[in-house]
């Protein structure tokens, strides 16, 4: 089969800064500590959900730069993304921020794809500096892909939560001490007929065992080599059939292996089978992987975020759930 | 291991608030036991003889409870069922209405198994003054009414 | 007096599990069970047999989302029975008016009193 | 792999739902629910001239007043993680549904959004009570006309 899909810089760009921001039931969060503005109301002020989103990505875009004495008029080009209609909160942010501006969707994996596109970008050197992040707003996804948020509907213990968060990234050419990003990989769409959302980790759990052989066979690469292999939210059920289809395919699946959505919360029963969203894997790549990188901790980590592309049209249509991975391989030189 | 305990907790969570509604249940019944009245009470207030109408309330076994109020022209009867009598309760009404016609065809004869007017007859016995009985009467004949 | 207490609690305790059944046995969504529902109750007062239910379990059967069906059928029925064919159709909400219109104005009330929030 | 032999594994590994525990916890809420209702109806019965038949129409306006207020707190979704169809099922659960729609929608305006969505997920029930009663009518009626039964 010949390597399709596969992304090797050589330049090796870097990720300077990170900004985070998350909303005030995030305070559950194992990772709390580590994220850079918890808002007090989970609306972060504004009038609605979606303003709140807006400003939620803003502020992280702004966190972000500061944390390089930057100011917007610096950075090059934004990548951002979110889940809700035509990502009106990416485009509102984008708006107010004003860096030139392009908007990508691979839902929930746009974490990871917005930092290949800025790897890219300054690849090709017309990038010095470029933001890229996802985002997701609890009351926004809830209410457009499921029910209203105080509509009674029991949820099975597979069913994953939306977390409120934003998490973004400045992208700048390769500068020594800080995580650069080496390879990647670009995910096929899968779709293995799943239909049910609230199991969305099992929807999504082919496509991230698709990407992770692509990318060890493309690039040459074994599990040993890395510090640790993370998934973006594939939450306790998917991940648990996630290392079953992985580990079919020979690869040793006992350790190093993590999941963002099910470590986010912790062990609380409450939150099911964990958390999911645009901004889970983006605030938990940002900050858990990152700073132990930076630590020293982790040398070489493959993040692998994944995406459910289904719109509550596709669903209602009675439409499976067609799912995607991008992977993403940083290493501390 | 985590997984385990989580569920545990869980268990013990929901335990805690099955109890509790349990709890609210057995309250609720004990709490009620204390207001069922049973009996056959009758309140005569015209010249009719109301021998023969308390042998056909006595004698329906589906019956826990009956009220008989005469008054001029009226007899009304309100009863409480036995639980599964319930089931048939139209059919019961329409069964003693009929008896209680033979037994007194000059009268306008009124049987309901609704609680509410096997309450409101109730009232009606220990009511001292008669002129307002014939007005209540009239009142719970319309309710009837509205009914159906 | 009591009893109806007891039988309230179970009936609509029973008819609840008929509801859980759809959901978890006929993985319905609870749109989908509740449709059924509201067609079951409007088929067994169709048959005479949901009248009865109530008289014997009270609120435990007017509660639940069948006695919702029930009173439209009901209805229907009692004004067919006065009016022939027509009666049919404008007879539907006769009976069932009181859920309707409460929910629309509670509805609204509550669109202005309250914010939705994303708690657990 | 196809989608059989994951659709297998998927069953296999995804955790099943409790059912006995649902059902249990459906039956318990939804009896307390109908319970309330009882002494909703038994206080309409008491104080109001209402009968035992007549007071299940302000009894079911209280309950979904109840609903409101439930709903409205964020207590209802909590219930209803617990209770499952014991919640959803009584007509609480449809106050629950048109409710919550109409307080999500509120930020699109009170005639776009309110008024537009109040009734997104009660609707259907509306819809399959009233077809299913007129047809149950009308062939009661149709029956009736040759005979067959009485009303």
């Amino acid at each position: 089969m010949v390597a399709r899909g596969l992304l090797t810089f050589k330049t090796t760009p870097s990720i300077v800064a990170t900004g985070v921001t998350a909303g005030p039931l995030e305070k559950k969060s194992q990772f709390v500590d580590k994220f850079d503005k918890i808002y007090e109301d989970e609306r972060c002020e504004a009038k609605t959900n979606e303003h709140g989103h807006a400003k939620m990505m803003e502020d992280a875009c702004m966190i972000a730069l500061s944390k390089v004495d930057s100011v917007p008029s610096d950075a090059d080009f934004m990548l951002i993304g979110d889940l809700i209609n035509q990502m009106t909160p990416s485009n509102f942010a984008a708006a107010t921020v004003g860096i030139p501006y392009i908007g990508l969707f691979s839902a929930c994996a746009t974490s990871v794809s917005s930092l290949l596109m800025a790897a890219l970008l300054t690849e090709t050197g017309m990038s010095k500096c470029a933001i890229a992040g996802a985002s997701s707003q609890h009351n926004a996804v809830e209410r457009q892909f499921r029910y209203p948020n105080e509509y009674g509907a029991q949820k099975p213990e597979t069913a994953q939560w939306t977390v409120t968060a934003a998490g973004v990234a400045a992208v700048t050419p390769y500068k020594k001490g800080f995580p650069s990003i080496e390879c990647g990989t670009i995910g096929c769409v899968i779709d293995l007929g799943m239909t049910d959302p609230l199991n969305m980790g099992a929807a999504m759990a082919p496509a991230a065992a698709d990407t992770l052989t692509r990318h060890l066979t493309g690039h040459n690469k074994d599990v040993k080599d890395y510090d640790v292999i993370m998934t973006g939210d594939l939450g306790k059920t998917g991940f648990e059939l996630y290392k079953k289809l992985a580990g079919n395919q020979g690869i040793d699946v006992t350790k190093n292996f993590r999941d963002a959505g099910k470590e986010f919360y912790g062990a609380d029963p409450s939150f099911l089978s964990g958390a999911s969203g645009a901004g889970c894997s983006a605030a938990i790549f940002l900050t858990e992987v990152i700073d132990k990188m930076r630590a020293g901790d982790y040398k070489r980590v493959l993040l692998i975020a994944t995406g459910a592309l289904l719109s509550p049209l596709s669903f209602q249509q009675g439409d499976t759930i067609p799912c995607i991975a991008h992977a993403i391989e940083l290493t501390m030189k | 291991m985590n997984k385990v305990m989580n569920e545990k907790a869980y268990c013990i969570k929901m335990e805690g608030m099955h109890i509790r509604k349990l709890s609210l249940v057995v309250f609720a019944v004990v709490l009620l036991s204390g207001c069922s009245g049973s009996g056959f009470r009758i309140d005569n207030n015209s010249s009719e003889d109301h021998a023969k109408a308390e042998e056909v309330l006595r004698n329906d076994k589906r019956l826990t409870s009956a009220v008989t109020v005469f008054y001029e022209n009226d007899l009304l009867t309100g009863v409480t069922l036995k639980t599964f009598s319930r089931f048939k309760k139209e059919k019961i009404e329409k069964e003693l209405k009929k008896k209680l016609e033979n037994s007194y065809p000059e009268l306008d004869v009124t049987v309901s198994a609704d609680s509410k007017i096997w309450m409101e007859t109730n009232k009606l016995i220990e009511l001292d003054d008669n002129k307002d009985k014939g007005k209540k009467i009239e009142k719970l004949k319309s309710l009837i009414k509205e009914e159906t | 007096m009591v009893s109806i207490f007891i039988t309230a609690f179970i009936v609509g305790g029973l008819i609840c599990v008929v509801g859980q059944l759809l959901f978890d046995v006929a993985k319905l969504t609870p749109a989908h069970t509740l449709c059924i529902l509201v067609v079951a109750g409007s088929v067994l007062d169709g048959l005479g047999l949901y009248e009865p239910l109530i008289d014997f379990a009270g609120a435990g059967a007017t509660i639940p989302i069948t006695s919702f069906g029930n009173a439209l059928t009901h209805g229907a029925m009692a004004e067919a029975e006065k009016h022939g064919l027509i009666g049919v159709v404008t007879g539907m909400f006769e009976v069932t008016s009181s859920g309707i219109s409460s929910a629309i104005l509670f509805g609204f009330i509550a669109s202005v009193i309250f914010k939705s929030k994303g708690k657990v | 792999m196809d989608e059989k032999k994951y659709a297998k594994l998927e069953k296999e590994i995804s955790p099943k739902r409790p059912l006995m525990r649902n059902i249990i916890f459906a039956f318990l809420t939804g009896g307390t629910i109908c319970l309330v209702g009882q002494f909703v109806s038994l206080f309409y019965m008491t104080y109001f001239d209402f009968t035992q038949q007549t007071a299940s129409n302000p009894t079911v306006a209280t309950m979904i007043f109840f609903a409101m207020l439930l709903t409205g707190f964020g207590l209802y979704k909590k219930i209803a993680q617990f209770g499952g169809a014991g919640s959803a099922v009584p007509i609480t659960g449809f106050g629950n549904a048109v409710i919550s729609a109409a307080i999500e929608h509120k930020t699109e305006g009170y005639v776009l959004g309110v008024g537009g969505n109040m009734f997104k997920l009660a609707g259907s029930v509306i819809l399959f009570g009233v077809f299913s009663a007129f047809i149950v009518a009308l062939i009661k009626t149709i029956l009736v006309k040759f005979g067959v039964v009485s009303w």
